[in-house]
């Protein structure tokens, strides 16, 4: 136990450092920016898919409800940018409790819900009627807060509590609680597991991830319009860095967003189109070949990674 | 405070009003009901193959578009009849379909969680069809003529209606037909039927389970291809990037009927065209939502489909 | 009867139009062992899935130490200190062996039935092994250790003796009665009476979700109705 | 020896984390048009002989199809220039070659996000060119704030893009969208047009033109018969056609984007329907994308807002004329010019034009040099003119328009009053 605390440990420091001190050597802040709120969105992922095993595909839902919130609560009362950020994270919360009864659903029904019930956010934040309180499809413009060096390290600060909190999962009983609960939530109930409120609550802890996440990113982009937070391919792109690296891990989601978003800046930009066909490819051989992402290699080989 | 909206959208549209309106009411009713086939055709491929295999197919939008471009090349480059390159796709699609399934899918079955995994697979699937198809085919939409299936509009309840959308139920049905025929007149889909009830089952009693599985992923797709085929007629412009939107809506239609069991995608169809189009008449800046909220509402209040035995828990 | 430990009266339970608990009422005291026998789907599972949660009875009550327990969840049945095992276990995958164990939430205040559950049913040997890999007879016997790590005062035994070989059988058995010695009451429902000989006495015997037999073993296999469901199916 | 294993797992992961990082620095590709001179190192400072213009297109994507001609339009402007030898630069005092820094986002937000970041931090560029339309430029425009770099926007006509607060931006080639039905509701009011029906997309682009057009309208005294708008993913308007055509309009506005445009006009003939006048945004600039898909005489009576090349514009005096614009279009790309390749060209025409004025390459000075020149010049795209303090375009008004047969199988317009 005291193994993982050290080696958890040193990943989380080393991760700090990295994003703390990069800007010093690479200036373009901005992929280092969205690549910590990939890693967050990917930890998040983790958590829900990995230790409980429920895929939410529609998790974009909760970061443009998190973007929103911290929007709304700037352009209408006011506030300070920090407490913007913490309003993000409520609106994803109550987002989160509405929501929670998709938790009754299983397998492909939750994923599936999940993306309908991401959409029907989607249209109800950018549809005219609600134009007095979210400007509907006219986007959302927080010039006037933005602040490119204090946006950075918040988001640095989500992606350690985050990361942080995965690691907690790995070494407490309550992340057993939910690899059993994934497992079997009948013999999980009968070791005293209170299986519905330990469920909903990673369910709304991740909301509040997600929501902190893209409450922090509104804040960095500062104008946008409704699709470029509730893009379904941002839940998508945190669902296959976690696949590749390794769910229920502190380091696969890591892996996996460093190596695949690394490669969509190099290819991504460069060749779009086979940008696509490269990444359909790779999920395909992911899914046939290593389904428990690349960190299973080294765990076939007895290797405990943190 | 949603709900007011909601009022004053109505108060705008009329709806509150509707006796004055009747003709509108009954042309959406009508057109809801054609679009309804048409849309359960759309799901009938996808549905097909879940019941036999139990993996969701996230690739079918993109088979569907794939149908929809092989009408349009078929039209615009040979001049060939929408209705002779709808019979060549869906025996095409089969063919392309069989191997396609020996590739992926008795893999895919072998995992730990096939039916969440097979999400994800298709998905990249999905993905490499959509790229490939943009190489193609280019960004821009393209259109057919819809008049090529028939220049006069034809009458029902005194509402005319476009020829097309005639056609298209047609050929909706007769593929409805040919579904119910396969599955309860031929042997082989008596067969198929016992794989969707047991997949062990059948392998211990003798039936050749990869053999029948991969017919039915062949026709499956078939089926996608046929209800793209159509889809020019029915749904606007087409374009290589329009598959997610058709595989959403394919997955709504199917849980509204019955998740497994294709004839039930009548039902799911129907269900989905009616509601859509008075949306569209009475609530048109909400009607978007349609897909989408139907589908979480009958996951949460009917998760086994309007028609269906309870197959889920949680 | 107060000092009885569970008392089940006039438990139904119907699955579609199928009635397959049709009023059950017993008794069990405190460290004392019940065989629950009867053909297959007599409604012997059934009984031990609504008494322990799992279901929620149409009619009936469950009282567990002088207290109304009928219908509560798994969890809170857990707590209050009824624990089973399953036909068909599912050990937690991605734990260890240990950890299936280290899951479980001790209620607080019980007496500690066993020091070591793991230790207890012979398991200790493979504890940093993933659940995954034990054999289905291993994988019963951890169930075994995870319901007793819980602390039980009842504990429901479904099916424990199908796949484990004779030497297994009669250790386990012997462990079984060692548990009882502790206080812990046991319902064993077992197809096999061989089995539950080796246990006890007292057995109720189902058929088709009702109690047609209720003494001493021997009885049973000299009573008439006995010998014509077991015959007869 | 086990612990020591798992450490170096976790090390080795996280060095490959910095590693990586450190290796986005050089990620990405540009596309760079140069003709002469040392390739540019980035630095703070222009290089010497040389004015470095950074912009993003979008090769795929949602906007591939108008992105693409817009940066045509650009770097024939780019190649022109260096072909004469560079832009006489006033804060310099001599001619400067032009090199233009480009960057593929492929009609993604976040990836525009980046890569706009790119070029201000990693390329230094001292000109900053969004890319195409409202979404693409959107995330820009904070970004240049921040960083107080002048952005020449040239098709971004988003609403909350242009405020007083905000120097850094300045709109060259088209009005802001909600301005753009001014000469609509005009017509509409000097022809007589009593039951007008709108329909509009939901998005930032029509629900502005919308909102406009219902103000002028209803200060006219007329009520449209049918207001809605559908979000912007509708493709099938089948139903919403026959719901139109149900309350009699004497003339429909669809105001879309152009797959909405298609899909509304594939509708019209599906059903059979023909209103007595119709009006769709995207004909008057697009038309190759219309009559790929339409036959002409669906196309021909349609209302659009015509814009160069279907206006020429008479009195150019900066640039070249339209005629001349379309002959060396089309012998340098091979492709017919449209709006977007006019707008892409004229934006160059604005920045070479601010480095003739600008007595600094400071972006204050920039800023205010198009202020100079505003209303001074005229270009293909017609008189250019900006609002001082916002930067939004006030020039390049949209008239109203007929789409007619050219006789040469392909359209023409009507200019209407």
């Amino acid at each position: 136990m005291r193994k993982r605390i050290v080696s958890n440990g040193i990943v989380i420091v080393l991760l700090a450092l990295a994003f703390a001190i990069a800007p010093a050597f690479y200036s373009n802040e901005s992929v280092l920016f969205q690549m910590m709120v990939f890693l967050a969105l990917a930890q998040g992922v983790n958590i829900l898919y990995g230790f409980t095993g429920y895929l939410p595909f529609g998790y974009v839902g909760f970061f443009g409800i998190g973007a929103y919130g911290a929007s709304v609560s700037i352009s209408l009362w006011h506030t300070p940018a920090w407490l913007a950020m913490i309003a993000g994270g409520i609106a994803a919360l109550v987002a989160g409790g509405m929501l929670s009864p998709l938790l009754r659903l299983s397998g492909a029904y939750f994923a599936i819900g999940s993306l309908a019930a991401s959409q029907v956010l989607y249209y109800v934040v950018s549809n005219s009627n609600l134009q007095n309180i979210t400007n509907g499809p006219y986007g959302v413009n927080l010039a006037a807060v933005f602040n490119d060096r204090a946006s950075y390290f918040a988001m640095l600060l989500v992606l350690i509590i985050t990361t942080m909190f995965v690691a907690y999962l790995r070494m407490s009983r309550l992340g057993m609680s939910l690899v059993a609960v994934r497992e079997d939530p009948i013999s999980a109930g009968m070791a005293g597991i209170h299986v519905v409120r330990t469920r909903t609550f990673v369910w709304l802890t991740t909301a509040v991830i997600a929501g902190l996440v893209g409450a922090v990113y509104a804040w960095h982009i500062s104008v946008f319009y409704p699709d470029t937070v509730f893009d379904l391919s941002i839940s998508i792109f945190a669902i296959v860095f976690t696949l590749f690296g390794g769910g229920a891990t502190v380091l696969g989601p890591i892996i996996g967003t460093v190596i695949l978003y690394g490669v969509y800046n190099v290819i991504g930009v460069s060749d779009p189109q086979y940008f696509q066909l490269i990444y359909g490819v790779l999920i395909m051989v992911l899914v046939l070949f290593l389904p428990n992402g690349v960190l299973s290699l080294l765990r076939r080989r007895g290797i405990d990674v943190p | 405070m949603h709900l007011l909206f909601i009022r004053k959208q109505l108060e705008n549209s009329g709806l509150l009003r509707m006796g004055a309106d009747r003709p509108v009411l009954l042309y959406t009713l009508v057109s809801g009901i054609l679009f309804g086939i048409f849309f359960g055709l759309m799901g009938l491929g996808l549905n097909f193959i879940f019941g036999v295999m139990k993996i969701v197919n996230l690739a079918h939008g993109d088979f569907v578009m794939l149908g929809a471009f092989g009408v349009y090349l078929g039209q615009t480059i040979w001049g060939v009849n929408p209705i002779i390159s709808l019979l060549i796709e869906f025996v095409v699609f089969i063919l392309i379909g069989i191997p396609i399934y020996y590739a992926l899918v008795p893999r895919l079955l072998k995992s730990r969680d096939p039916e969440m995994l097979s999400l994800i697979l298709f998905f990249g699937f999905s993905q490499t069809i959509e790229a490939l198809a943009t190489m193609a085919f280019g960004n821009n939409p393209e259109t057919i003529d819809a008049t090529l299936l028939g220049k006069y509009p034809f009458h029902l309840f005194g509402q005319s209606f476009q020829f097309a959308w005639l056609v298209v139920v047609l050929v909706s049905v007769a593929a409805m037909v040919f579904m119910y025929v396969y599955l309860y007149h031929t042997r082989i889909g008596i067969a198929t039927r016992a794989v969707m009830g047991s997949r062990e089952e059948a392998q211990s009693s003798g039936i050749h389970v990869h053999r029948v599985s991969a017919l039915a992923f062949g026709i499956g797709l078939g089926l996608a291809a046929v209800a793209g085929g159509m889809s020019p007629f029915m749904l606007g412009g087409i374009f290589p990037t329009m598959g997610v939107d058709l595989t959403a809506m394919s997955f709504a239609i199917i849980v509204i009927g019955s998740l497994g069991n294709p004839l039930g995608t009548i039902l799911g169809g129907l269900v989905y065209g009616i509601s859509l189009m008075l949306m569209q008449t009475y609530l048109p800046s909400w009607s978007s939502m349609v897909p989408y909220l139907l589908l979480i509402i009958i996951l949460l209040v009917r998760p086994s489909g309007l028609l269906g035995r309870r197959v889920r828990h949680a | 009867m107060s000092h009885n430990l569970l008392t089940v009266t006039g438990l139904t339970k119907s699955f579609g139009g199928l009635k397959v608990l049709a009023g059950i009422s017993f008794t069990v005291a405190p460290g004392e062992i019940l065989g629950l026998v009867g053909p297959n789907g007599s409604g012997k599972t059934t009984c031990i899935n609504v008494i322990s949660g799992l279901y929620k009875p149409d009619g009936g009550q469950v009282i567990f130490k002088g207290q109304s327990v009928t219908g509560k969840p798994l969890h809170v049945m857990a707590k209050a200190g009824v624990n089973r095992t399953f036909q068909i276990p599912k050990p937690f995958k991605g734990l260890t062996v240990k950890q299936n164990i280290e899951v479980v939430q001790h209620r607080q205040g019980a007496f500690q039935v066993v020091d070591n559950p793991l230790e207890f049913v012979g398991l200790q040997k493979f504890q940093d092994r993933d659940a995954s890999s034990l054999t289905s007879g291993q994988q019963k016997l951890l169930d075994l250790a995870r319901a007793l790590a819980s602390g039980p005062e009842m504990l429901l035994v479904d099916e424990l003796a199908a796949g484990l070989n004779p030497a297994e059988l009669v250790e386990i058995a012997r462990r079984l009665k060692h548990l009882s010695e502790r206080g812990v009451a046991l319902l064993v429902v077992e197809h096999l009476l061989g089995f539950v000989n080796e246990l006890t006495q007292r057995v109720i015997v189902m058929n088709a979700g009702k109690e047609i037999f209720e003494g001493d073993l021997d009885s049973a296999a000299k009573n008439e109705r006995v010998v014509e469901v077991y015959l007869g199916q | 020896m086990k612990k020591l294993k798992k450490t170096l797992v976790a090390t080795t992961a996280v060095a490959t984390t910095l590693a990586l990082i450190a290796g986005c620095g050089t990620s990405g590709s540009s596309n760079t048009s140069n003709t002469s001179g040392p390739s540019g190192t980035g630095s703070a400072t222009p290089a010497s002989n040389e004015i470095t213009v950074g912009t993003l297109y979008a090769s795929s994507g949602a906007y591939a199809t108008s992105s693409m001609p817009e940066y045509a339009g650009l770097k024939l402007w780019v190649d022109q220039v260096n072909a004469a030898g560079g832009v006489q630069v006033k804060a310099t005092g001599k001619k400067e070659k032009i090199k233009l820094i480009a960057y593929n986002d492929q009609s993604s937000v976040s990836t525009a996000t980046n890569l706009y970041n790119q070029l201000i931090t990693q390329n230094k560029v001292n000109i900053l060119v969004s890319d195409f339309g409202s979404v693409l430029t959107s995330v820009a425009v904070p970004i240049a704030q921040e960083n107080k770099m002048l952005l020449f926007d040239p098709t971004g006509s988003g609403a909350t893009f242009f405020t007083p607060n905000n120097p850094y931006i300045v709109l060259t080639a088209l009005p802001t969208s909600q301005i753009w039905p001014d000469s609509l509701a005009q017509y509409l009011t000097n022809h007589g047009i009593k039951h007008p029906a709108i329909l509009y997309c939901e998005n930032d682009f029509d629900q502005s033109q919308n909102t406009t057009l219902m103000q002028k309208l209803q200060a006219a005294g007329i009520t449209p018969v049918y207001d809605n708008g559908v979000a912007t993913s509708t493709s099938n308007y089948s139903v919403l056609v026959h719901d139109i055509a149900a309350k009699n309009p004497d003339m429909v506005m669809e105001l879309g984007y152009p797959n909405n445009d298609i899909a509304f006009l594939q509708a019209l003939q599906s059903t059979g329907t023909k209103f007595n006048k119709t009006f769709v945004i995207f004909p008057g600039q697009l038309p190759a994308l219309f009559e790929k898909d339409f036959p002409i005489s669906q196309l021909s009576g349609l209302y659009t807002y015509p814009t160069p090349p279907f206006i020429n514009y008479k009195n150019v005096n900066y640039g070249l004329t339209l005629p001349n614009f379309e002959s060396q279009y089309k012998s340098s790309t091979g492709q017919t010019a449209n709006f977007l390749s006019v707008a892409g060209y004229t934006t160059g025409l604005i920045v070479q034009k601010t480095l003739e004025t600008s007595t600094s390459l400071s972006q204050q000075d920039l800023r205010a040099a198009v202020n100079q020149f505003s209303g001074t010049i005229v270009t293909l795209d017609g008189p250019f003119k900006v609002d001082s303090t916002t930067g939004a375009q006030l020039g390049e008004t949209l008239p109203v328009g007929q789409l007619v047969s050219n006789g040469k199988g392909g359209l023409g317009v009507n200019i209407l009053k």
